[in-house]
């Protein structure tokens, strides 16, 4: 029996690996130059934002929520950072100037971020507000902020320090890279191998359930949405510091991206079933696709509908498979 | 534990009212539970039995009245708390995470951890086994709760309060879905945990199976308590007028009907294992069933009863091979539809699951599967609808606030009737019953008993399949095992015994032995 | 940095920063054919408004050994990274239309210059007006340089009249719909303008089917900016007042023979080719087609 | 018994209006020329092809669906209908050229977006792919057709009959409120007094007990998808009839502005519950707000902010209410 199961599970797997395996090969013969070290750091690079909002978007829907203002609470966390690090905080009243270290900064926008997210969190919990809504809200609030923040202009010119963050390398391996690694490698732990990670399974399976076994449903609710607005900020980060600017229309439409990858890495958005390793091989998938359509020159009007095309059938073969 | 004096009254509850909406569920209701006793509480569908132990366990905060702790007041705030304090419950309905596996299950809340704050899944997994082992279920604690069927999803809950080590365990009809011999199981851990001074609060619908561990009785009606006593005071048939009310005739006996034609006929049923090719789940099964006849089907949990019934009844067309004819015509249902226009019915075992939309009405939970007669050039008509639901409604005796109500809000008895109903109104030929008392009272069960009757003596032909063997015995004029997908025997009333039937329903590989 | 080979054959990007819009659409038309006529390979890149596809793309470029880059930029300040990165790896930009606020990062940027075309048509405005009356000004995507530029050029001149009163400012992201809707609720709190001022003429024409509908098309003015087809015929018939020509496709053939006489070893080029708007009206309409002078 | 429960409903149904009528007073005070009926037609104008999109939306989410792909499939059958009329069709084999009049344009356009919405549905019934992703890939599908189709330019002039449909009234209501009002009325009947209505309501409630009913419950979820699609495409209609132009950009976000609509309006995301009165309160509620805020003459960036607040609060209110 065990051995059925995991071997099941890891079949599973497997078919999206196969999916974005085929992928890679076809663009390796058909797109000159997609098969090289350079390019698979840039893919890497180019999906760490996404994978940061998707790893906190998997805990979201893993409960059975949704998170719309992820693309939001990344600008406006990365707005905040930029203009600390940019102009600083004036306290008028006190004649006093603070000036914000790159990590200063980042901490604080983190944080912005972290409450962003628990704000949609007590929408939801604490006035039953639908997720769909509180989120959706939260979209247009926060990017109405960072409008208003931001006077509508980006914050430019934010220092080595904060700048090497997106640009940087260690190991030879680009920073961003290994953020989103650490990010999926530390939410996959929280999610298999601690309570509030059985916890967050246990209320999107079956909400009644886990309140009457004792679970804090409300609570477990606030920290997921707690950690896909930091985890947005974090995605803030990366795209302020690669840009050396904030802009304010950072992150418009990434909600979609996020729960694509999201959804394509097989997590159900009824909740309770999926995985953060699901999560990277869907962002995979549609980094990969990006780039090689990209990379073969494809008409960028043909390029929407040939990457709609591919995601259906990666899906569906995923599907008729676990089917039969 | 040891320190808990038996007799001594841990938990009672006092002038407990509690409403929902309009309707009080509670009225003034007590109960006092000792410890190292068995403390049944029983009572018709809808009586409050479980609205007073969800107040006892801390799922309901709004109520009036006192719950006192070993003398002391509390007011839990939540299902944790009570756990927290020792109460632990099994409710009516199941409340399994499908997703996670067995082991998670019945640790929720409660995980072991390791030194790094991680989950100890091997201790987690070893515990889990250990449990299932004492409640005589062998499966892998690794296995997810979606891959188990209900009985032993129920056992799953039985694990998961035993898991706490409360000192007052809740268990609310924990035998509507096992098979007698786990009840056996269950019946003597009820004796160890007892004897440890573990308190029981036993409900039930089974009132042999009260009657047979309960010290204590207490009486429910209508929310309130109606009384409490020693069992040995209380001869079944007091419990029966205490709960009614009234006196009731409950010795029913079915009517002798002149068997008609030849109604259905199954021949080779085959239905693959969905994950072994080459293996089946129902294996070469034939039998007919004529009008007015009640064909028994019975075999112990997991036997392949449900699905024979979702195989007969078109759900199963992809995997299944056979024969069928109805009346004499030959059935190809290849989907539930067909099934239902050549005039089958099926009452699934689950009603949560399969029976019921319950965020419905039960007007149209009623009408769902016959909406089609109450149509009016294309449109329909609500008259009709309401006419046709409050007919079957009616001699069901279906007890809710309103037609309009949602079905979620009725008791689970109620919610079964009304599965019942909407089949009946569909005017079947043949009505497939998988275990449709589970979880009724016994005088819902007598009018369901009295309503086969009197569809069988109407002419309908029935299949019926059960898990208790006495209402096997009394409603079947024929009955046939099955154990392990096989058709293992077959009697006519007449001759079979209960020992005959229970020894035709043991899976070989435990026969043997 | 490496030197770029000889002229033979090497790859050309043009990297623009949206195509949801019919004129980003001929600016890369015209980018694309000019340099497939100078005997280039031509990539296209579509930033979908995004600074960060944007960046993503350069990467893709950078790696991807294309030689010069014909840029239309998503953000003045968020482009330049990417810009100095593709500087850094030797590979020249150019950047059309829009700017990006650097200097000696691109090789040239050959610019629209919306603010003295704006300086035109708000004089147009003025004297249309009559010095006085009160229009409403609606504005492209928040954030964009192009509508802040525009809407700067504009007030430099309309302002000094204090009788041209403004009574309503609204966005409407450069988008049709959009346009109507808003103006469709404008007009319910100032049903008496005398103008419409739209930051583009996908706006102007939104703009106009919200006047029509209200029956009030005779008496507003509507002026737009750009110098879309549709615009040009509804000046023709009176529609719309004017607007402001932009040269999408000079832009673009410039940006793309520059790029050419770089790979062939030119290297002063002007830091800023300003391409002048024109102001269209019912007068001279005749001189212009849609996105250009008629031949 | 009867009597209360009905006045509950009836109740919460009052309380959706009670908000919008609070905002409706709001405006009233503070929004010069909110109140009159001139600005009611042209709320209801502006709101009549979102009502379109969310009755379709209602449908699919009362069957526990989702559809990402609403405002692309408008685009589409929209710039088909401006393409026939303005360049009918060449059969250059036969050398043939037929040109259209509006109303068989119109039909073509209509049966294009059913078309599409069965595409979805077969894609979710048959292969099995979660909606969410099936209507995304048609969101990119259709959207990026449209663009193909148009060459990414506005398509113009589209001849008097063709407009009138958008900008003509009937009996002085305008024509589009009229063609709303009509799918309102229609989907609210079928829902209320059909069979099928009923289904859809099965099919959302718990899918398995449907389908042991005899539900077919494949053929219920290609029926909602497509008229989702063709109640697009009659959005496609009025938008471009209204702008007496197809745009390739038509309908852009208009996904999350009618799963709001159907989600304000009380309608559950997990299916099974709601009505397509409560979507048009939930449109209401939108458009009065969108028309309030520029009335007012807010600075837009304030405007996006205190769009996101008034959501949220409308809903708190809805469901503090609904709670006690
Ligand atoms: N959440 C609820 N909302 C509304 N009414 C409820 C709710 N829960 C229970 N009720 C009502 O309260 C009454 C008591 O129900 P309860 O479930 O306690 O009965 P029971 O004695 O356990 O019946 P059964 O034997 O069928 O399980 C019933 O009339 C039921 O309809
Ligand atoms: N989907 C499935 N996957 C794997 N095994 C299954 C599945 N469905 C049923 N089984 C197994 O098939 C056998 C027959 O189950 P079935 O539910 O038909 O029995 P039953 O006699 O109705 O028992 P119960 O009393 O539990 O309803 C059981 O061993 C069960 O575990
Ligand atoms: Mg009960
Ligand atoms: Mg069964």
């Amino acid at each position: 029996m065990l051995e059925r199961t995991d071997y099941r599970a890891i079949a599973s797997r497997f078919r999206s690996l196969v999916a974005l395996l085929l992928m890679v090969l076809a663009f390796s013969i058909f797109a000159d130059g997609f098969l090289s070290v350079d390019n698979l750091w840039t893919v890497m690079r180019q999906i760490s934002v996404n994978t940061c909002l998707s790893v906190g978007m998997t805990l979201v829907i893993l409960t059975g929520g949704f998170d719309l203002s992820v693309g939001s609470i990344l600008a406006l966390s990365g707005a905040i950072m930029a203009g600390l690090l940019k102009f600083g905080t004036q306290l008028e009243a006190l004649d006093l100037y603070i000036g914000y270290q790159a990590p200063a900064a980042i901490l604080i926008g983190i944080l912005a971020g972290a409450f962003l997210g628990l704000f949609n969190g007590v929408a939801i919990t604490r006035f039953k507000v639908p997720p769909f809504v509180a989120t959706l809200a939260m979209l247009t609030i926060a990017r109405g902020l960072t409008k208003l923040y931001t006077g509508g202009e980006a914050i430019t010119g934010l220092g080595e320090a904060f700048v090497s963050i997106g640009s940087g390398r260690l190991l030879g391996i680009p920073n961003q890279v290994w953020i989103a690694a650490g990010i999926v490698v530390a939410v996959a732990v929280l999610l298999k191998r601690t309570r509030f990670g059985r916890y967050i399974y246990a209320v999107g399976g079956n909400e009644a359930a886990a309140q009457l076994s004792g679970v804090n449903v409300k609570r477990v609710k606030l920290m997921v949405y707690t950690i896909a607005g930091a985890l947005s900020a974090v995605g803030g980060l990366i795209v302020t510091s690669r840009l050396n600017s904030a802009t304010p229309i950072a992150g418009e439409g990434f909600e979609l991206d996020s729960i694509a990858a999201v959804v394509i890495g097989g997590t159900s958005l009824s909740g309770g079933k999926g995985s953060v390793l699901g999560t990277v091989l869907g962002a995979l998938i549609i980094g990969v696709l990006n780039s090689g359509l990209v990379i073969m020159g494809v008409d960028p009007f043909w390029q929407t509908v040939i990457k709609g095309f591919v995601i259906l059938l990666a899906v569906v073969v995923d599907r008729l498979n676990a089917k039969e | 534990m040891v320190a808990v004096e038996h007799n001594e009254v841990v938990l009672a509850a006092e002038g407990i009212t509690k409403r929902f909406g309009g309707i009080k569920a509670l009225d003034g209701a007590h109960l006092s539970i000792q410890a190292g006793q068995v403390h049944a509480v029983v009572g018709e569908n809808g009586a409050g039995k479980s609205t007073l132990m969800k107040v006892l366990a801390g799922v309901h905060r709004d109520y009036e009245g006192r719950v006192l702790l070993a003398g002391r007041e509390v007011a839990f705030a939540n299902p944790r708390q009570a756990q927290e304090a020792g109460i632990a419950i099994i409710h009516q309905e199941l409340n399994l995470i499908a997703q996670l596996s067995i082991a998670e299950n019945v640790f929720l809340g409660r995980e072991f951890l390791n030194p790094l704050g991680l989950i100890d899944f091997r201790k987690m997994y070893d515990e889990a086994g250990t449990l299932l082992d004492k409640l005589d279920l062998h499966v892998d604690p690794r296995r997810s709760v979606s891959e188990l069927r209900v009985g032993q999803q129920q056992i799953v809950e039985i694990a998961k309060a035993l898991a706490l080590d409360a000192r007052v365990i809740i268990m609310d009809e924990p035998t509507s879905a096992i098979s007698e011999r786990e009840v056996e199981v269950l019946f003597r851990l009820i004796a160890s945990l007892t004897q440890r001074g573990v308190a029981v609060v036993y409900i039930s619908h089974k009132l042999d199976e009260v009657s047979r561990i309960a010290d204590r009785i207490t009486v429910m009606r209508d929310g309130r308590t109606v009384g409490s006593r020693a069992c040995r005071e209380l001869s079944h048939d007091d419990i029966v007028r205490m709960m009614v009310g009234r006196d009731v005739d409950e010795f029913f006996a079915k009517a002798e009907v002149a068997r008609g034609t030849e109604a259905l006929r199954v021949e080779g049923i085959r239905l693959d294992h969905p994950d072994r090719p080459g293996d089946y789940l129902v294996r070469d099964i034939s039998f007919s069933v004529h009008r007015g006849e009640v064909l028994g089907l019975f075999g112990l949990m997991g036997a392949g009863r449900t699905e024979l019934f979702e195989t007969i009844f078109g759900l199963h067309a992809q995997s299944s091979t056979g024969r069928m004819s109805l009346g004499g015509a030959e059935l190809h249902a290849s989907s539930p539809l067909d099934a239902i226009e050549a005039g089958l019915a099926l009452v699934p075992e689950d009603r949560k699951l399969q029976g019921l939309i319950l965020d419905m009405s039960v007007t149209a939970n009623i009408s769902l599967a016959s909406i089609a007669a109450v149509e009016r050039c294309g449109f329909l008509s609500e008259r009709r609808e309401r006419i046709l639901a409050a007919d079957y409604a009616n001699r069901l005796r279906i007890k809710t606030a309103s037609q309009r109500q949602s079905v979620k809000n009725l008791s689970g008895g109620n919610q079964q009737k009304v599965v019942i109903a909407k089949w009946l109104a569909t005017k079947p030929k043949v009505l497939l019953l998988d275990e449709p008392t589970r979880g009724i009272d016994v005088n819902a069960k007598n009018e369901i008993y009295k309503l086969i009757s009197e569809l069988a003596a109407a002419g309908l032909a029935i299949v019926m399949s059960s898990s208790e063997l006495p209402e096997i015995m009394t409603i079947a004029d024929r009955i046939i095992v099955l154990s392990e997908g096989r058709q293992t025997a077959e009697f006519p009333r007449a001759t079979a015994t209960e020992e005959s039937i229970l020894k035709a329903a043991l899976p070989r590989s435990l026969s043997a032995s | 940095s490496k030197e770029p080979s000889s002229e033979a054959s090497q790859k050309v990007a043009v990297v623009v920063s949206t195509l949801n819009n019919p004129w980003f659409v001929v600016l890369k038309d015209a980018a694309q054919a000019k340099a497939e006529a100078l005997g280039y390979d031509v990539d296209v890149f579509d930033s979908q408004n995004s600074p960060a596809t944007e960046a993503s793309h350069f990467d893709t470029i950078i790696y991807g050994k294309y030689a010069p880059i014909l840029f239309n930029p998503t953000d003045a300040e968020g482009s330049i990274a990417s810009v100095k990165r593709a500087k850094d790896a030797g590979i020249p930009t150019f950047c059309m239309d829009r700017e990006i606020s650097a200097n000696d990062v691109a090789i040239s940027q050959i610019l629209s210059d919306s603010f003295t075309g704006c300086v035109a048509l708000g004089e147009y405005f003025v004297q249309k007006l009559g010095e006085k009356g009160t229009y409403v000004e609606l504005l492209g995507l928040l954030g964009d340089n192009n509508t802040r530029n525009r809407s700067d050029g504009f007030h430099s001149v309309v302002d000094n009249y204090p009788e041209l009163k403004m009574v309503a400012q609204q966005t409407a992201d450069f988008d049709r719909t959009k346009a109507m809707e808003v103006m469709d609720s404008i007009l319910q709190a100032h049903p008496d303008i005398n103008a419409v001022f739209c930051g583009n003429d996908a706006m102007a024409m939104g703009a106009y089917r919200a006047l029509a509908t209200a029956g009030k098309a005779e008496q507003v003015m509507v002026f737009g900016f750009d110098g879309a087809k549709d615009v040009i015929e509804a000046i023709r018939t009176g529609d719309i007042v004017a607007t402001g020509m932009q040269f999408p496709k000079t832009m673009a053939q410039t940006a793309a023979e520059y790029a050419d006489q770089y790979l062939k070893g030119k290297r002063d080029f002007p830091q800023k080719v300003p391409v002048a708007v024109e102001l269209v009206t019912q007068e001279n309409i005749d001189r212009y087609t849609a996105y250009g002078r008629s031949e």
